[in-house]
């Protein structure tokens, strides 16, 4: 983990609430994983004050790209950042994705922005020769992201929407069960972006004895796992343990977090 | 021909190389990525406490302007592990390792202090009689000059390790809880911890630390710490080790300049994951530059 | 159809249009240029004393990351000018008139308290209890509960307008000190005025201030007033006057909404001129996206 | 007085340590006059967090110009704004210096950025016929600005430097009793940016009777006369009296400021 400022290849809008970055990354003495985070300072003042964490969307050979949610004061000021301007990043931070090549076909669950997150596993399964099924899930069909990028890797992907009345519990669940489970045997279940879909892929995982994946979001300070703002609880056999999801995480195995 | 730059400072019995250490929370072994550890002053690991302790609801930072809040809530493993993981962990480098204590009551303070004075690894006590986080709404030990000498005079009897005093700022009168605990045997004085603080989302009506109030920290409470740090300098004769709001070098000066011989950098770690010897560098710069030899100089040499 | 908006907020027995109004010291009858002042909640020049006073040394402010501090001294030319000048300056516009008064005894409160008492065109008396410029190394009356309910107790006796104890953040407990002003006969609490603080330019090792220390101000402070005015509201049934740190509508709907009945705005005007009536339309508008009638709805109604 | 959002058309670095910059001011609503400010933003951020006064320079029917010293935090952050952007300021502010259209000629003396003030009168003198004599003080040739600008409005103009050992006062009292009052009959003396010629120029207007008028500079809160941050002295007959430079300066007459 080291601070950086690189160059800005690219940013842009890219739906109504997200945008899309490119930075030159080529000077990275260490590799990225999928799952793995950057801490992003959104511009050079005190307000806002914090760094902001966003996982690697893509990851190529010299460059690292991030698929952003204009959320609050630090995402609004990054879409102010333009190509040719430098951004100050540290990282990668944090465990990725483990994608063991001996798998066959994985499942993806994200919803809004986590697919930023598990678009990178999908790339990484493609370079493995992993088929890759996914469910992505969004308000409305303009923020259903990546999902061409997911079908450029093969994946058959399955969109999911409140606009279309698709998005409920119930009716992903049914997905899964009918539809993916009739057509795939699935290795492993990879989610993110979702309590409610967490808890509805740690059931599956549980129920179908499905190894599982999960990449947790939580306020952070230091990123470097000094200061402990960004605990969340992982059984530990039966008693709960408290982790700091900025170095032990994001990516827990499914069964174990605590999902509040 | 250079002169030797003497950054050398005292903070009671203990020689630090040089004044620049971490604050207590905001440092720890796996900021060794990061910097490299042997350029520190000192190593100071968070405050711990007597038994394992799960901290405090979340969320447990947000950020104001120019700065931040906290209310991790001391999350600790208890003594038994800081003795048998975290003190070993720093064990291969050089600087002296300060243990910052966080208590319950005085005697619990007492019975850590004496554990922790007769380790051999650790060079000096601070204690955190200030945390605003514990139960009470943000009161701390650090409020009451008459706690504040009782609690420092007691764990005196049991340790000759040098003891620093880590004051609040959320009082009245800082100048009195400094007098207090300088009486009570204390070696040196920390000015100071968080100021105790609030933010709430004018959207959801919500706090927005999950604990409702925390320990206000970075660039923001600076001007705030540079006052108590001359106050205190004006009525006690120990070191202070100044904290609270230091971005730069300048910042870390401004303190010095102020009256503190040492100071702690915390929230600063956060934004720039280098801050501590980059801090350290540009002191070493300005000290060249204005051609001073020594850092002592410097210390509360504010012309009034 | 448009529902009507209620901006109204009382502070004891004065009823505010809405509760927005400048705070003492930040505000004055040249800024009418900039504002249309009949938009106020009230108007509210800076504190006056009995005698003329010439002010502090200079430089009397700097600027801080995200602040300012001041060192004003309370330059003021006696009640008499204010009486003759000041007070008739203000005569033609609407929104009442709330008097500031500084004063170095008991004695002299109500004294002044008695001849603004008096005046038809004062409509409130904010006491500044809180001053930290005065001689006494920042001192003030507001650092103690018994002098702070003697002060406002005898106050009380000398007249029946609303009275505003101008609480002072520079000590440990305000609930302390916002009880014993209630006690006293207080109507209304501001909470608060300016934070001691100090900042040395590191270069001539100079405090930024000719008077040392003073009085620090602006969006840095905000996070450590809005935990004292929720801290306040839990023990007080007085209205609240929010201030510190207000540089928009959202900031001072925080405040509301962490227990402020109305708001006062000091620096913001200094960085942007049209900032007391930019906050307000701010909160109306908040208040229509929110659906909210009546903005005593929003006071005190945080989320624990 | 109010507060713009105006278009910057020029921000260009004219010496080692000075700038220049002009806006476009066609939206004032008032006129600008030779010794009023601005109060400029330096930065849309709460570091800087004051406003800064910076007077103006030269006075156009649609611009206003201004020639700064980058000094702090304020002025460093000013030569980073573009062409293009635009500036948030204030004013116009304060009382300009009076120019009586009966004068024949009149002497303006300026030390280092003082010259930026005293430029807008050598522009208005010219527009008015009025004849200047300038003296231009400055630590080093390179920092002798504007002698140029004067010169095109007709200005006779002396340039002393520490650089050429030519600044010390008793020099500069010289070239003004030998060489400016054995040719001209001067009458009014403008200054602004040094302690030790104002108090020459003081001198020289109470010896030789000759009225005088001086623009003052102090530390600025509110700028609009409400915090009493910017006083300074000036004798009322035998007493001093607290000003404020903002709202009754900049611009005082000579002889009755008290010089610190
Ligand atoms: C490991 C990790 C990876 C992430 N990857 C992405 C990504 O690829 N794309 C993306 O759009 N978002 C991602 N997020 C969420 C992203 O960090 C937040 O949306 C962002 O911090 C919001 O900042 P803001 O300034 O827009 O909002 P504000 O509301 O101004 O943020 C205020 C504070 O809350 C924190 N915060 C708010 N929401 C979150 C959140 N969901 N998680 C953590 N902190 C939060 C901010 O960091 C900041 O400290 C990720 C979060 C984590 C923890
Ligand atoms: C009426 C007036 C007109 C001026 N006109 C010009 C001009 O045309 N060109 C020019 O270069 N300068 C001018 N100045 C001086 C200019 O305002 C300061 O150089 C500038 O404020 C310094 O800001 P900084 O951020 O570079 O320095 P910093 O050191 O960061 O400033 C810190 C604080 O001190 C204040 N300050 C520092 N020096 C001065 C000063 N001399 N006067 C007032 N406040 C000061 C700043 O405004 C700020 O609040 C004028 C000053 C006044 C009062
Ligand atoms: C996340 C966080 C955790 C902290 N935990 C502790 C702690 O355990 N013990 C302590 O004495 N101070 C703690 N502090 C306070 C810091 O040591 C320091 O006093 C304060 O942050 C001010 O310094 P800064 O502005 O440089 O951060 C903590 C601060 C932060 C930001
Ligand atoms: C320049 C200046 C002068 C002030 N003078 C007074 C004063 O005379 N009386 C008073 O009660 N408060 C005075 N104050 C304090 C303000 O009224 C207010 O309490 C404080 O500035 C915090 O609010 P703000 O952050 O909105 O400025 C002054 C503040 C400033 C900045
Ligand atoms: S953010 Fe500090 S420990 Fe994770
Ligand atoms: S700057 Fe406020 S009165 Fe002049």
């Amino acid at each position: 983990m080291k601070q950086y400022k690189a160059p800005v290849l690219l940013n842009q809008q890219v739906s109504n609430r997200y945008w899309h970055m490119i930075v030159n990354t080529s000077m990275l003495d260490q590799s990225v994983e999928p799952g793995q985070f950057f801490q992003i300072r959104c511009a050079d003042k005190y307000t806002p004050f914090l760094r902001r964490p966003l996982s690697v969307y893509r990851i190529n050979e010299h460059t690292t790209e991030f698929l952003y949610l204009v959320k609050g004061k630090g995402t609004t000021e990054m879409t102010t950042i333009e190509q040719g301007d430098t951004i100050d990043l540290m990282g990668p931070l944090g465990n990725g994705f483990q994608i063991d090549s001996s798998m066959k076909t994985i499942l993806l669950v994200a919803r809004g922005v986590g697919v930023a997150t598990l678009a990178a596993v999908a790339q990484a399964a493609y370079n493995k020769q992993i088929h890759c099924v996914a469910i992505l899930s969004a308000r409305t069909k303009e923020d259903l992201l990546a999902a061409e990028f997911l079908e450029g890797f093969g994946a058959d992907v399955y969109k999911v929407t409140e606009e279309d009345g698709t998005s409920d519990v119930t009716n992903v669940q049914s997905i899964i069960t009918n539809e993916i489970f009739g057509k795939y045997k699935i290795d492993c279940i990879y989610t993110c972006g979702s309590r409610r879909l967490s808890k509805l892929a740690q059931e599956m995982s549980t129920n179908y004895d499905i190894p599982g994946q999960i990449a947790l979001e939580e306020h952070m300070g230091c990123a470097m796992g000094a200061c402990f703002a960004c605990v969340c609880d992982v059984m530990d056999g039966d008693v709960t343990k408290s982790v700091r999801v900025c170095i032990e995480g994001p990516v827990f195995p499914l069964r174990k977090v605590v999902i509040e | 021909m250079m002169k030797k730059l003497n950054t050398e400072v005292k903070i009671g019995t203990l020689t630090l190389k040089n004044p620049v250490m971490p604050a207590s929370g905001a440092f720890g072994v796996e900021m060794q990525d990061a910097i490299d550890f042997n350029q520190l002053g000192a190593i100071l690991p968070k405050s711990i406490t007597k038994y394992p302790q799960p901290g405090n609801a979340k969320p447990r930072v947000c950020e104001t302007t120019a700065g931040m809040i906290n209310s991790i809530g001391i999350q600790s493993k208890g003594i038994d592990y800081f003795l048998s993981t975290i003190i070993p962990s720093f064990d291969t480098f050089e600087p002296p390792l300060i243990a910052s204590i966080s208590a319950d009551s005085i005697e619990e303070f007492v019975e850590m202090s004496t554990i922790l004075g007769n380790n051999g690894s650790v060079s000096a006590l601070e204690l955190n009689i200030s945390c605003p986080n514990l139960k009470g709404d943000g009161s701390a030990f650090g409020m009451d000059k008459s706690v504040t000498n009782k609690l420092i005079s007691e764990v005196r009897q049991v340790t000759e390790l040098p003891l620093i005093a880590k004051l609040t700022p959320n009082v009245t009168s800082i100048q009195e809880i400094a007098i207090a605990a300088e009486k009570g045997g204390a070696d040196a004085l920390n000015v100071a911890n968080t100021l105790l603080a609030m933010a709430i989302d004018v959207d959801s009506k919500r706090p927005l630390i999950g604990n409702v109030m925390g320990g206000f920290s970075g660039p923001a409470v600076k001007p705030i710490i540079v006052r108590m740090i001359y106050q205190v300098a004006q009525v006690s004769s120990l070191p202070i080790i100044g904290c609270g709001g230091i971005m730069n070098g300048r910042d870390a000066l401004e303190m010095i300049i102020a009256g503190a011989s040492a100071v702690q950098v915390g929230t600063a770690s956060f934004i720039h994951p280098t801050a501590l010897t980059d801090i350290l560098n540009e002191i070493e710069t300005y000290l060249i530059e204005h051609d001073i030899d020594d850092i002592n100089e410097l210390v509360g040499s504010v012309i009034v």
